[in-house]
């Protein structure tokens, strides 16, 4: 029997789901496309379950296996007045529809003077933690953050994770929105509060270290800092939310207060999008960090299957620990 | 043949779109051998009969995707020239002010959405202006205009089966020009005709005399008619040639003897200034009245672009995404 | 049929081949079931007829290329059982040590050179290595096995055009079982069979029944001798049915009544045995001693597996390029 | 009438020519695949001339215009023991075929346990500051540099053009080999000297400040060094050739000595390589840099058109003095 005082909780799946279901009811141009997204499917991962069978299945509509035309069709659909909802099921698979991305959706308003924007969003996902092997793991944000043009969100709650969707598809520019799997089954009472593009979120505050941070590792840079409120530093967990357009006021503000901070993200760290992270911050507040910005992230290796090896080779709590313990060897 | 032809008037249309494409390409080879000019530029010349053909079978609101070799598509599908030549020269009066630049002309005013780059990347984009068109019922049609060479990419396929799947109202539109830069035909594909490849897709195909502009209509025609009716997509191959080559500066080595030869004998303005002054559509008279005019339109319009000015620095940050502008 | 088909040593080794494969299926979904392994498992039962009969038409030094479906290709082409499933536990003996799992399965020892968890992406692969094969002189081919879904993604058009335009010897082997995860074929493509788009390469394409080793293997004989007579590609195209779905735990509720039936009286192991006990090939008894030594094996092989280690901790940064190792 | 005792010089074109033509020489498993590579055409740039004559066009392969094909080819033909140099016209291409390289030639030795390395090379060329527009312009090294298992080259001199790009085939592990149009035409003696990947090299020695660079910026930084040299701040030159390995330790030792860094590449800056780089050496040398490590790059734009716009966003000799004068305006 549910505690009636308790309000509802929902899954970040389910909260996905109804941002897509608002703005299908919200918006007649709104329209999805991706592979098996259609009922009795509703995706491989059920976030578009019920949708064709509500809005019909030429609104929401299934593809051929075919990444470069799903995301090539989102960007003329958007080129012809609609706002299209393109799901690329992996996001490893980005390497093969990139070209649409980065070269022409990204590119279209800039090369027209204006004239042909492209108001589409590329939802995809990221299977890391569920030994999926190297070619189904992979957080990719780094190559499409380096591209002009493009927005990029990677939520972390189920409020947010709704809102941002539906900010995404309100743009009217590209977005790529990026669902860890592991993340769709995490609950949370749902807030109608709307969330723009480009505002981080502290979801603690702390005053001894910064973690920089967004998506899952949201959750784990939380423990860590629960952990070790008791007798251990008190440690700020600033939640990017959008990488493009990047709140860079707020994370050079959320440092310039703690003196320390750490970049924790899922995906590789050599090249990785904490390495812009590091690079801002160190230039921003040089002088004035009581240590070096570090960054945790995947170890410089494909993912490797063998559950061991997965858990090394991701960033967890433990490298989190150890890298805040670092920091607070430094002086202060 | 189709069975309504074009009247004559949208003859003469089609006769008045092919001059101005030659002679747009007659003015910029010319700029560029005087240095007047500086761009890669890939003619079309050869190409008139196929672009002015098919802009005829459209409506104007239809839409066109085209390629870097893209001027003939341009000017048949009614992009002023102006902003046209503008962009091609990078001024701030461009269809896209100058910052795209000779492959990426757009003009959505005239259904030209989309000019690109990247060999193929033009046909799921068509394909999803024509789920657009679909959807809204509007009855649009969308054309994806592309060479031999790009039939051979990915997304070709790709398109083609989404397009066929979908029924969307799309046409491909394969201007075998017989070359993919350097490549010939025989050399990338081992069918005879590009359009042999619509049956993979369970697509009508058909080839035609690209260098005629009423058989490129016919086969439009016939194939926008399917297309708004609710029938789907339909590859049309039109066969003609490149003139100059791939790109300004090609010595086109690489082309047997004769070959050059024979196409120039086949040449398509030409032949259909013959045709319409041998059919009495057209005297000798009016038609040099029409190259004359074009040229001097051509002349006039480069002089007056030649003296505008590059976009203003504040254009570099501006138009990435919607409302950014400077520093 | 072609010209030889296969003795009976060889029906009794595809026969073999079969029951193994079925066997090693039924060992794992029962041990997923149980919970005593944990991984996103694609069955590949209902297909034992198509690898049994492939492999059975090929060299042991031909190459294969395969996907995350398959258990039944790695079986058939030879794969140790013991690596093959230490690999898919995720185990230090594994193929790749444990790093590559299930999805990611090589053993060049018998020419497998890749399983690849990317649709499509196989199928260049499989032509580069028809590419060395052909410069090597070495009369070895090249099988790219992918699905009927696969046949929509770019990489099959390309790597079908490559392999036609360079006369490479390599067999596109198309294992038709009806859907790309839930979406059935005539939902993907509009052409009747996959092999109708070999035209579009100039290349021939042929059909088979997939439940039929001895079609399978008749075809892929056909296709293997046209490669190593310099003659090219070949696109076989073989039709069966995916008996437990796209990935353990799909409850299959998008396929039509009956349709599961009908393919379950199809199925091809029990056919084949049926086929070989009723020609004579086989007894009853000696059909049996196969299957229970397949089934022995397997589990003998999956308990001994489930005992071995997962690979150690600085095998975490070895393989990233020649000689890394350790932090 | 040349003088006959200055020797002669080459141009980068020539000299990769020549690698190439030495790697087909001295190893029959060396193979060229691409667009236009074969005679008479011999690459849209000229690298391949003449060597489908001399090695045959079965060796030095023309292919359809099928960038997936070429470089799955090319991991499949290293599969079965040939050395594939595979061509891809221009960088902005990768967008097409990045699924082969990053999930394929870069995985394959890994998932394998070692046993299927991919010893192919990719070159690919960029087109920036040629008015060839935003599809024919773009430095993307930071997408492959992200990818573990590649191996990312730049060559700034004929020299080292010739010797890398050797380096390079001869590897057992993928590179990609970046060819920027501009600096083909570029001259000087040819040596013999070979060139691991993985070492920088200090093309001047200063004390003041490090510009840490590659390809044609070297040239630029040079010049600017020289024209520094009078009487402002003496101007290193770390030349880093090879992105991948990372020559991490040559470029911390010229910082720590400098004790100024600038990062200078043609790439825009957001997320560009140079994040990694000043992320490191931020990190490295925490306390003990005079001044914070700037970055110099594109602007976080598609590249422009118009001559005047292209100008402004590619990073050029004014931006990088600006950025030395601001480093030199810290203490010291
Ligand atoms: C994906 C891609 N690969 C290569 C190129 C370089 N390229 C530009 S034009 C061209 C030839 C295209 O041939 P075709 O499709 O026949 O068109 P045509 O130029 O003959 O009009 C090539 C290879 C490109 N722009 N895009
Ligand atoms: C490029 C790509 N897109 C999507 C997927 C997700 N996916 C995995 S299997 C599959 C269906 C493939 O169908 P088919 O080719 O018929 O092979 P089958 O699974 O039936 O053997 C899909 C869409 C993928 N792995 N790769
Ligand atoms: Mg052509
Ligand atoms: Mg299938």
């Amino acid at each position: 029997m549910t505690d009636a005082a308790a309000p509802a909780e929902t899954s970040v799946r389910a909260a996905l789901t109804r941002a897509l279901d608002e703005a299908l009811g919200a918006d007649e141009t709104v329209v999805l496309l991706g592979e098996d997204i259609a009922d009795p499917s509703g995706g491989v991962f059920g976030v578009t379950k019920g949708l064709s069978t509500k809005y019909g299945s030429d609104r929401v509509r299934d593809t051929p296996i075919s990444e470069q035309a799903i995301v090539g069709a989102a960007v003329g659909a958007a080129l012809g007045g609609l706002r299209p909802v393109a799901e690329v099921m992996f996001m490893d698979f980005l390497g093969l529809c990139l070209d649409q991305l980065a070269n022409h959706a990204a590119k279209l308003r800039y090369m027209s003077g204006g004239r042909t924007p492209v108001p589409m969003v590329l939802r995809t996902a990221v299977g890391a933690g569920l030994q999926v092997g190297a070619q189904h793991s992979q957080m990719l944000e780094a190559w499409i953050t380096h591209v002009p043009g493009l927005q990029v969100v990677v939520p972390s709650t189920p409020s947010e994770a709704r809102a941002l969707l539906r900010s995404c598809i309100e743009s009217d520019d590209p977005s790529v929105f990026i669902e860890q799997v592991p993340l769709l089954q995490r609950r949370g009472v749902l807030d109608d509060a709307p969330v723009p593009l480009g505002v981080a979120d502290t979801k603690r505050a702390g005053t001894d270290v910064t973690v920089i941070t967004y998506g899952r590792q949201v959750h784990d840079a939380l423990a860590v800092a629960e952990s070790l409120a008791a007798d251990g530093p008190d440690v700020e967990v600033l939640d990017l939310r959008s990488l493009s357009p990047l709140d860079s006021d707020a994370v050079v503000a959320s440092v310039s207060r703690t003196r320390r901070a750490v970049v924790f993200h899922e995906a590789v760290v050599t090249g990785g999008f904490g390495a812009e992270l590091a690079a801002l911050v160190s230039e921003a507040l040089f002088g004035r960090l009581l240590a070096p910005v570090l960054r945790v992230g995947a170890v410089p290796a494909p993912l490797p299957y063998a559950k061991n090896l997965e858990t090394l080779a991701l960033p967890g709590r433990d490298r989190l620990s150890t890298a805040i313990g670092h920091l607070m060897s430094f002086g202060g | 043949m189709a069975v309504a032809g074009p009247d004559d008037d949208s003859i003469q249309a089609i006769f008045r779109s092919m001059v101005l494409i030659a002679a747009c390409d007659d003015a910029l080879r010319s700029a560029i051998s005087a240095g007047t000019v500086t761009m890669a530029y890939y003619s079309p010349r050869g190409q008139e009969a196929v672009a002015a053909g098919f802009a005829a079978a459209l409506r104007p609101d239809d839409y066109l995707v085209t390629t870097y070799r893209g001027l003939h598509d341009h000017i048949a599908k009614g992009v002023p020239l102006r902003p046209l030549l503008a962009e091609m020269l990078g001024r701030a009066a461009g269809t896209g002010k100058g910052k795209g630049g000779p492959m990426h002309v757009v003009w959505p005013d005239t259904g030209l959405m989309l000019t690109t780059g990247v060999v193929g990347s033009g046909l799921p984009i068509a394909a999803g202006l024509a789920w657009a068109a679909q959807r809204q019922g509007d009855g649009r049609v969308a054309v994806a205009s592309f060479g031999d060479g790009a039939s051979n990419i990915g997304a070709f396929h790709e398109a083609c089966n989404l397009a066929a799947v979908w029924r969307l109202p799309v046409i491909f539109l394969c201007q075998n020009n017989g070359y993919g830069e350097h490549t010939p035909f025989a050399h990338h594909q081992r069918t005879a005709r590009v359009s042999d490849r619509a049956a993979a897709y369970g697509m009508p195909g058909i080839t035609v005399d690209g260098n005629d502009p009423l058989a490129v209509y016919s086969a439009v025609s016939d194939a926008a008619a399917r297309a708004r009716a609710g029938e789907g997509p339909t590859l049309v191959e039109a066969v003609t040639y490149r003139l100059y080559g791939h790109v300004f500066g090609d010595r086109m080595t690489y082309v047997p003897p004769g070959e050059l030869d024979a196409a120039w004998e086949a040449e398509p303005v030409a032949r259909f200034r013959r045709h319409l002054v041998d059919t009495g559509v057209l005297s000798d008279a009016a038609a040099d009245r029409v190259e004359e005019e074009c040229a001097r339109l051509v002349a006039d319009t480069l002089d007056e672009v030649l003296a505008l000015d590059e976009p203003a620095a504040d254009e570099l940050l501006t138009d990435v995404v919607a409302g950014t502008r400077g520093d």
